[in-house]
């Protein structure tokens, strides 16, 4: 199937294209954006991500496993230090605490590359369509289409104020 | 709006896409990294020269052992302790302006974050090698962490030391993640822009950064998180290091106010150092267009803030000394300002509380070589503060028969001479491989201005 | 199993406690090697005692020797001795260094042409020696100290048969001017016994009898008694001390009376007439005093000695009304050319108090009868006239121990043939041309015979370690070489069967068990006064050389005469006055010094007619301003820890030996004159780093050394501290509402059945020092050397503090003022034991990351060596400062073959990097656990004892069981008007509960 | 604590002690040994050979000494040769001398029994290769685990039927680490099981 690349300047219209594009039932959307633009993403895909949720179980994780353990191992071999209760809660909410943060940080890495679909493609193997200049400072709207609807996408594309549109497979 | 050209047949429309000029931000950070001089080679070599007789002396130190060290009873902590604060210090600028600057969504620190985060990794893996220069057996000194053993032992938790252990750890950890997060889009930016193995590297650690909208959906999410967890830990870490004294009963050591008062400090001695290694950089590599007097100027006011919270807790550590009525605490006090250390005393409280002073005027504010010198003078004025603290609270303590005094030896002194070669060493390196700014976060802005076309890059 | 126990030590030496386990020393082979023939004593593991006797001085301690697999580990007092009762003083405790000394002789030794010794067969050099002994007998003398009984008996059998030129019995600080004086007063030779203990008003003239007089221990333990609280009604004895500087003794008097060096003698008349005015009872001495004292009004006397009138009729009052008084005469510093008279004088004023025969008494043959000292000096100018040409010389260091001026040096240079038969280096053997290594005192036979009655035995406890023999074998058979008619003239038998014949009257078995025959001699009544009493002529002294100080020449409590200088625990003790450890100090008065612009570290240089000396100044105002004080015992130039190392190699002289400085002068009856010279003191103009364990004597008012007032003790109001109870003291009193009482049984476990405490009384306490001896040698505590003690790093677990009043708030800039808080005619010092005080909730504990160191069920504060990584968080947070840190591996640097065959066995050699301190000797808890254990019950009260305690000549220290309410330590601990906790404010809960002070104020007239 | 004094046999004791050092010392010994016996059984030689076998595990000793003979044919308790195992922190290991107690008298014909005879001769002792040790650290106490009643084979194995001695592994697990002979856990796992004392100090100090 051919895949059409618009180039853009404005985040403003790659959001448009996308909107347009899906009306027509165009699904097979990609865009490369040479920085964060929400808008955009959000465009792309309605539904918030769930990096979230992986944050938040690494840190629950964190800080249960920093409370059990600091308290199993106080009490897994008794020994005084200083006359305080084995169980004495105040030191052990630093290692809770810490611990709740790394768990996590690291859930939200992994979060990251879960959800953002990473590592992406094959190794030293840019995507179909994909060139540096959406590395730099412009737009890259993708669309794969069946033949007969090139030129409509095209003319789309372009209707957006798409600085170009190129068909890089056939 | 122009309307659309006539179709023309699939056939035509089949070319690559062209690739126009780069773009102004790209061509200029990235140009920061292109081939190293001369000078530069020079010093890196005499960086890493001096790291490596540093550590020969610390390799000679753990075979002689410590007594080569200045140390003397009852005076256990030493230079190798101060300097070891002085970096986890260091570590929280970074953090501070990626992490809670962008909670705030403070734009200005696009410029600078970059560098900042990379000076917290430096800063805390150079912080983290003290820990073991510092014990008395660090081939034992696995010890210290709680995995299971055929002893059935475990560590003890309610030991300052071993949290110190997980915050310096969870520290290390989060930064670098962070800033290997914040890092991913300018990889894929030198990728599609180098060859050889730079090429290969890049390609590797940018993990086929597309750019896509669910890498960016992700990425947004994920450094809002970061952010979100780093800046309680920001603000945890130096407290935590802060109780390794406040837990004790040393006088001058066991005060309430020591958490806030070391993060404050924390922040303050981290700014100042970035504002002394940022000054040069952009200098050298006329980056004025990215990071301008503009945010020097706001890191000088933070700098300001933060020497007033710090001088505050000066008076106030004096104020108690006296208000609480104990007399071993007003003695250490009072030997503090004029004992056997009121030299070093008298530099932290000049470079700390005074000196930032002159940032209430504009004029020094925007003036590039004051804030120079003065952030340098705070640098040197943090690192006494810490050596103010635990020299001096423990050469006065509570048995009069054993009051004692420390002077450091050489060993020390080139160990630490050494740290912040270590340091600068991996600064220096960072600049070559790494962009210093983050050039996607500036493309942001650069795009937003082009599309509503407002002037200043600010 | 020794060979075992070394290579075990070895290697723990070489590898550090710590570092084996790295090194997982399972995995090395290691031999296993048992005895051919095992002596049924012994069992591996098993300590076996033998009684013996310490022959550092000649008190004549019985001691028990601890052997673990035949191998001597420690030396403790034994109980049944009458003169130490179980007590062992530092200088004994550290004795047990010379028989593993690195400086020792593997075997006989001869001068070659080279100049050097090197080593020969012992027939080989017997034939040399009796070579030497056929050619010239008759110019042939004999030089050293007393051997005991049997010992001088084959001494003189030897001298007599071969035809020696004589003997010389040489004891630098023999008190020849009291054995004359009381020839003088009572017509009898021999050295007054003084009984403290029966005394109720003791006055010392210059008699520094608590560290180096005559029987320092015994005398110690008789102060205590006489002072004991407990049993004593209102404080029990009053202690005046009279002389020029606050020395230890004086540290523990009530009253001090600052009179001018030299002038005893007369404020003892001064006193004597001034008790007979009061109406001093015994009729004795009335008209012997009169011929004496005429015109000695209190008047005049205060203007001779500097003691003003009043004082004088005071104390004359209070010697009049006391029941049992008693007055010790000058100890060897202030013997001056006037000691017999000196001496006499004090002596006709305890007749005149009735003492003799009561607190003093007069019994024949007492002592050790040595030579005169003007027969010595005779001696001396034979051999400069090249009349000797054979000195055989032996327990003695003449050319150290001789003042310059009497020209010892020359003289020796002119003997042709010099034998020493010194175990190890000496001055005198550096400049011998044979030397024939004597065994030592743990490896010989012999006996010793302080005073009639009391007879000690010595007997080996290991042999074979070195090739070396016994003096008298050594003796008998070189003279056995001069032919039958010599031998037939000598005792047959070796020396053992000798003195097994001397003791033939005793039950020698019983002896050798006991220790000795203790037949204390029923008291010897009163002699009356001797014509001698009116030829003394008590005046001021004659000194020689001008300037504006006087001399003092104080022996060290330590180094004694020097012989202790080459025994490193005795060097890093630190003085107990001046608390400075391996060097040389001229100690000035605070005013003396103020005019010279002197502080303390500034090198001074002082001067005498006969010699000058450059060593640093301790300042201080504890001294008469007209006086510099220097101690005996440094000045080395040769011995690994006497002498300073240059270079790695010994021989650069350490410190300054007074003796240098000293004219040779003699008192009346030609004994030997300490107190004989001015002195010029200028500034050096540089300065010198001390090596002081201290840093300052100001206490700040903390709660540390608390004393409480007698009155207050009962109840009588003054100082009020002492009703409340806990807290007691100046600088505590009712200030620490904030304090909460505790019961440290609680810091043990409910099942537990001990909670190991300690009392320790400061007002027995002398600071003597013995318990940290006794502690180093226990517990393989390090000498880590002068430099590192400057660096403050002394390994000490256990220290004395010796705080001077309640001290204040000085807030004087710059390093803590050296400069004490002591000042003339006042007695306010505290000596503090300070040691680990096993908290219930130690601040160490909590914050020490891996464990290393925790609470033990029964209250113990354990350190987990192995475990320890050297974070040293538990040192900074100990108030107490009593962890010590192993900053290199002192063990590997400073125990040098043999050095680590005496290290005790039970005790974990503590490697580089590891926190080390004081945990009640557990290692004796637990062998005492082992009895107990079998028989399924607790230990029993007095089982076990620490290092510490044991060795206490006061019984200071108690140690013990809490849990057992019966216990002496619970009964001690519970002192609620005397006892409280080392600054109890931080609410450690410390295990040791010490009783304060008690001050008694200045004698009532 | 032996603190009772020295009676004739301590003298005796200090006596032979200093005999024994002067022997070491190399002056030369004074004994001899007869040695005419009925030859041994083939047991013993059969022990005899296993005891010097290079290939069995454990070191070679310097004389093919078979606790299987001895302790497990012969029955010989063990504290008859290790005297003082009972009383003392340390294990008794048994003297030439005792040896010869009974070697003195048969056994003379194995080539062992000779050797033990060469060292009685001259009075040399035996550096036996040390097999069971623990760090310096340890103060591992013998006569509390024998009275206790803990059988010397739980440390030491199962010697009555070893001919050639070596350390027999044994592992026990602790907080799933295995926990080898002779290491902490090892010895901590014992006494957990019998609620003896895990305080530190019990072997630290």
């Amino acid at each position: 199937m051919p895949l059409l690349v618009g180039v853009f300047d404005a985040p403003g219209n790659v959001v448009g294209s996308i909107e347009r594009l899906r009306n027509r039932g165009y699904d097979e959307v990609e865009v490369y954006c040479p920085a964060p633009f929400p808008e955009i993403d959000d465009a792309l895909i309605e539904k918030p991500s769930r990096v979230r949720l992986f944050t938040l179980v690494g840190g629950l994780a964190g800080l249960f496993t920093g409370f059990l353990m600091t308290i199993w191992m106080a009490n897994d071999w008794q020994l005084v230090v200083g006359g305080k209760p084995f169980t004495s809660i105040p030191p052990y909410v630093v290692i809770g605490f810490e611990l709740t943060i790394l768990f996590g940080g690291l859930m939200t890495l992994l979060g990251l590359l879960v959800f953002g679909g990473l590592p992406h493609g094959r190794f030293g193997v840019p995507d179909p369509g994909y060139s540096a200049r959406f590395s730099a400072e412009e737009f890259g709207v993708t669309v794969r289409c069946k033949e007969r609807d090139v030129a409509e996408v095209d003319a789309l594309l372009r209707a957006n104020s798409a600085k170009e549109v190129t068909l890089v497979e056939p | 709006m122009t309307p659309p050209p006539p179709a023309v047949s699939v056939a035509d429309m089949i070319r690559p896409v062209p690739t126009p000029p780069d773009s102004q931000a790209n061509q200029d950070i990235l140009a920061v990294m292109g081939r190293p001089t001369l000078p530069y080679w020079l010093l890196l070599g005499f960086l890493v020269a001096f790291v490596h007789a540093a550590g020969a002396v610390w390799v000679y130190q753990v075979y002689e052992g410590l007594g080569i060290a200045g140390y003397s009873h009852p005076i256990f902590w030493g230079v190798y302790i101060v300097t070891f604060v002085f970096w986890v210090g260091i570590a929280h600028a970074g953090t501070l302006i990626s992490a809670i600057l962008y909670l705030f969504r403070s734009k200005w620190r696009n410029a600078i974050n970059r560098s900042a985060e990379a000076m917290t990794v430096f800063a805390v893996l150079t912080a983290a090698q003290f820990l073991g220069i510092h014990v008395g057996r660090i081939w034992k000194s696995y010890f210290i962490l709680p995995y299971p053993n055929q002893r059935g032992l475990w560590v003890n938790f309610k030991s300052p030391l071993v949290w110190d252990t997980f915050a310096i750890t969870t520290y290390a950890t989060i930064s670098i993640v962070f800033f290997y997060v914040g890092l991913l889009p300018d990889l894929a930016i030198a990728r599609d822009r180098s060859t050889g193995w730079r090429k290969l590297l890049y390609t590797a650690l940018a993990l086929g950064w597309h750019g896509t909208g669910r890498q960016w959906k992700a990425w947004n999410r994920s450094v809002l998180h970061l952010s979100g967890l780093a800046t309680p830990l920001v603000l945890s870490v130096h407290s935590v290091v802060s109780w390794d004294f406040a837990m004790s009963i040393v006088p001058g050591w066991h005060a309430t106010i020591f958490a806030p008062y070391f993060v404050a400090g924390a922040i303050f001695s981290g700014f100042a150092m970035v504002l002394t290694v940022m000054i040069p950089v952009r200098r050298i590599f006329g980056l004025e267009a990215y990071i301008t007097n503009y945010h020097f100027e706001n890191m000088a006011r933070f700098i300001l803030l933060t020497s007033l919270i710090v001088g505050y807790s000066y008076s106030i550590e004096y104020f108690i000394a006296w208000y609480s009525g104990v007399e071993p605490e007003q003695t250490s006090f009072w030997y503090r300002a004029f004992g056997p250390y009121w030299i070093s005393t008298w530099i932290m409280i000049i470079c700390n509380a005074v000196v930032p002073q002159v940032f209430w005027f504009p004029k020094a504010r925007t003036h590039i070589p004051t804030i120079f010198v003065v952030s340098t003078l705070v640098n040197v004025g943090m690192w006494f503060e810490r050596y103010v603290i635990i020299i001096s609270g423990l050469s006065r303590e509570y048995d009069p028969a054993v009051w004692g005094l420390y002077t450091p030896h050489a060993a020390e002194l080139t160990i630490l001479a050494g740290s912040f070669c270590f340091f600068a060493m991996f600064f220096v390196a960072f600049i070559k491989i790494f962009p210093v700014i983050a050039i996607a976060e500036v493309k942001e802005l650069v795009i937003h201005e082009r599309a509503h076309g407002q002037g200043g890059a600010h | 199993m020794p060979e075992l126990d070394r290579r075990d030590f070895l290697k723990l030496v070489g590898a550090g406690a710590g570092a084996a386990a790295a090194a997982g020393c399972s995995e090395r082979v290691t031999k296993l090697i048992p005895y051919v023939i095992q002596p049924e004593t012994i069992t591996p593991g098993i300590p076996v005692y033998y009684a013996s006797t310490c022959r550092e001085c000649p008190a004549a301690c019985g001691v028990h020797v601890k052997t673990r697999e035949g191998r001597p580990i420690k030396l403790e007092g034994n109980p049944a001795h009458p003169v130490n009762k179980g007590a062992l003083c530092a200088r004994g405790q550290a004795s047990i260094g010379r028989t593993y000394h690195p400086d020792r002789f593997a075997g006989p030794l001869q001068r070659g042409s080279d100049g050097k010794l090197s080593p020969i067969a012992w027939d080989q050099a017997l034939d040399v020696l009796a070579g030497k002994l056929r050619e010239s007998a008759a110019q042939t003398w004999l030089l050293g100290a007393d051997r005991g009984p049997t010992g001088n008996e084959v001494l003189a059998r030897f001298v007599s048969a071969v035809g020696l030129g004589g003997r010389i019995v040489y004891e630098p600080f023999a008190p020849e001017s009291l054995r004359a004086a009381t020839a003088a007063v009572f017509g009898i030779d021999t050295e007054p016994l003084f009984d403290l203990s029966k005394a109720d008003l003791v006055i010392s003239f210059g008699g520094d009898v608590l560290e180096t007089g005559s029987s320092p221990t015994e005398h110690a333990r008789q102060l205590a008694e006489a002072r004991d609280v407990a049993t004593k009604e209102r404080g029990g004895a009053r202690f005046v001390y009279v002389g020029p500087r606050l020395s230890m003794t004086a540290g523990n008097a009530d009253e001090w009376v600052v009179a001018k060096p030299g002038t005893e003698g007369i404020l003892a008349l001064a006193l004597a007439k001034a008790a007979i005015a009061a109406g001093a009872g015994a009729e004795g001495g009335h008209g012997a005093l009169a011929s004496l004292a005429g015109g000695l009004d209190p008047a005049t006397a205060a203007a001779r000695t500097g003691v003003d009138a009043k004082t004088i009729e005071r104390l004359g009052a209070a010697l009049a009304k006391a029941k049992a008084p008693l007055a010790l005469p000058p100890s060897t510093g202030l013997t001056s050319a006037r000691g017999v008279a000196t001496a006499g004088a004090v002596l006709v004023l305890n007749q005149v108090l009735g003492a003799v025969g009561n607190t003093v008494q007069i019994p024949a043959g007492s002592g050790t009868k040595t030579t005169s000292y003007k027969d010595l000096l005779a001696l001396v100018d034979a051999m400069k006239s090249g009349k000797v040409s054979v000195l055989l010389v032996h327990d003695a260091d003449p050319l150290y121990s001789m003042p310059a001026s009497s020209g010892f040096a020359e003289a020796l240079a002119k003997v042709p043939f010099v034998v020493s038969f010194a175990s190890s280096i000496d001055e005198t053997t550096n400049a011998a041309h044979l030397v024939l290594p004597d065994s030592t005192p743990l490896e010989s036979w012999g006996d010793a015979s302080p005073r009639p009655g009391v007879r000690s035995l010595l007997q080996p406890t290991l042999a074979g370690l070195f090739d070396v023999r016994s003096i008298f074998d050594v003796l008998l058979d070189a003279g056995r070489k001069l032919g039958a008619e010599v031998a037939a003239k000598l005792p047959s038998g070796d020396f053992r069967s000798i003195l097994e014949a001397a003791w033939s009257d005793t039950a020698w078995r019983d002896a050798l068990a006991r220790g000795g025959v203790f037949a204390e001699t029923a008291p010897t009544g009163a002699p009356g006064l001797a014509a001698g009493v009116a030829k003394l002529e008590v005046a001021e002294p004659r000194l020689d050389g001008d300037g504006p100080f006087t001399l003092l020449a104080h022996p060290s409590p330590m180094l004694s005469d020097g012989r202790g200088a080459n025994l490193p625990w005795l060097q890093e003790l630190p003085d107990p006055v001046a608390k400075i450890t391996w060097q040389s100090w001229a100690e000035l008065g605070q005013e003396a010094a103020d005019k010279l612009g002197l502080v303390t570290g500034d090198v001074v240089v002082v001067e005498t007619p006969t010699g000058r000396a450059e060593l640093p100044a301790w300042v201080r105002g504890g001294l008469r301003d007209d006086v510099v004080a220097i101690a005996t015992g440094q000045g080395h130039g040769v011995g690994r820890y006497a002498s300073r190392e240059n270079d790695g190699q010994p021989g650069e002289v350490r410190g300054v030996n007074v003796l240098s400085l000293l004219p040779t002068l003699t008192d009346e009856a030609g004994g030997r004159a300490w107190l004989c010279t001015k002195a010029k003191v200028t500034p050096a103009g540089r300065k010198e780093r001390i090596a002081f364990s201290q840093a300052s004597d100001n206490k700040r008012q903390r709660e540390l050394g608390e004393t409480v007032s007698l009155a207050a003790l009962l109840g009588e109001g003054g100082h009020g501290e002492a009703a409340e109870g806990e807290g007691v003291g100046e600088g505590s009193a009712g200030e620490h509402e904030f304090i909460v009482p505790y019961n440290a049984v609680d810091d043990a476990a409910a099942t537990a059945l001990h909670r190991w405490g300690m009392s320790i009384d400061l007002d027995r306490c002398t600071g003597c020092s013995a318990c940290v001896a006794a502690c180093y040698v226990e517990n393989n505590v390090p000498v880590v050397g002068e430099e590192q003690v400057i660096r403050g790093r002394l390994q000490a677990w256990l220290r004395i503090e010796r705080y001077v009043t309640e001290g204040e708030l000085d807030y004087r800039g710059g390093r803590p003022a050296r400069s004490s808080h002591e000042s003339l005619g006042n007695v306010d010092v505290r000596y503090s034991p300070m040691l680990c005080q096993q908290c219930g909730s130690a601040p160490c504990e909590p914050v020490c990351p891996v464990i290393a160191t925790y609470h033990n069920p029964e209250g113990l504060n354990g350190m987990v060596y192995n475990r320890c990584i050297g974070t040293r968080y538990c040192a900074n947070n100990c108030p107490y400062k009593v962890r010590r840190f192993n900053w290199y591996d002192y063990n590997l640097k400073n125990f040098p073959e043999p050095l680590p065959l005496m290290l005790n066995p039970d005790v974990t050699v503590r490697g580089q990097g590891v926190m080390e301190k004081c945990t009640f000797c557990v290692q004796r808890i637990e062998l005492a656990r082992q009895k107990a254990k079998n028989e399924r019950r607790a230990i029993a009260d007095g089982e076990v004892t620490t290092a510490c305690a044991q060795a206490c000549p006061t019984q200071a220290i108690h140690f013990g069981n809490l849990k057992d309410a019966a216990s002496v330590v619970a009964k001690k601990s519970a002192d609620a008007k005397r006892g409280y906790h080392a600054l109890q404010e931080l609410n450690t809960r410390p295990a040791i509960t010490y009783l304060a002070k008690v001050t008694r104020g200045s004698v009532e007239g | 604590m032996s603190r009772h004094a020295p009676g004739p046999s301590k003298l005796f004791a200090v006596l032979l002690f200093a005999l024994t050092c002067a022997v070491v010392l190399g002056l030369p010994g004074a004994r001899s040994v007869s040695a005419q016996q009925a030859k041994s059984s083939d047991a013993a030689y059969e022990a005899q050979r296993l005891a010097a076998d290079p290939d069995a595990p454990g070191p070679v000793q310097p004389i093919p000494f078979s606790h299987a003979l001895h302790a497990g044919k012969y029955q010989i308790d063990c504290l008859y040769c290790h005297s003082g195992t009972d009383r003392s922190r340390m294990a008794g290991v048994p003297p030439v001398e005792t040896c010869m107690g009974c070697h003195a008298q048969f056994g003379s014909d194995l080539e062992g029994v000779q050797k033990l005879q060469e060292y009685w001769k001259n009075q040399q002792t035996i550096d036996w290769v040390r097999i069971h040790r623990v760090p310096d650290y340890v103060k591992f106490r013998h006569n509390r685990h024998v009275a206790a009643g803990v059988a010397c084979q739980t440390c030491h194995g199962p010697v009555q039927d070893l001919h050639k001695l070596y350390l027999v592994p044994d592992t026990k697990w602790v907080n799933g680490m295995p926990a080898d002979k002779l290491k902490m856990g090892w010895c901590l796992s014992c006494h957990w099981q019998n609620k003896a004392s895990v305080d530190c100090l019990t072997c630290h100090y």
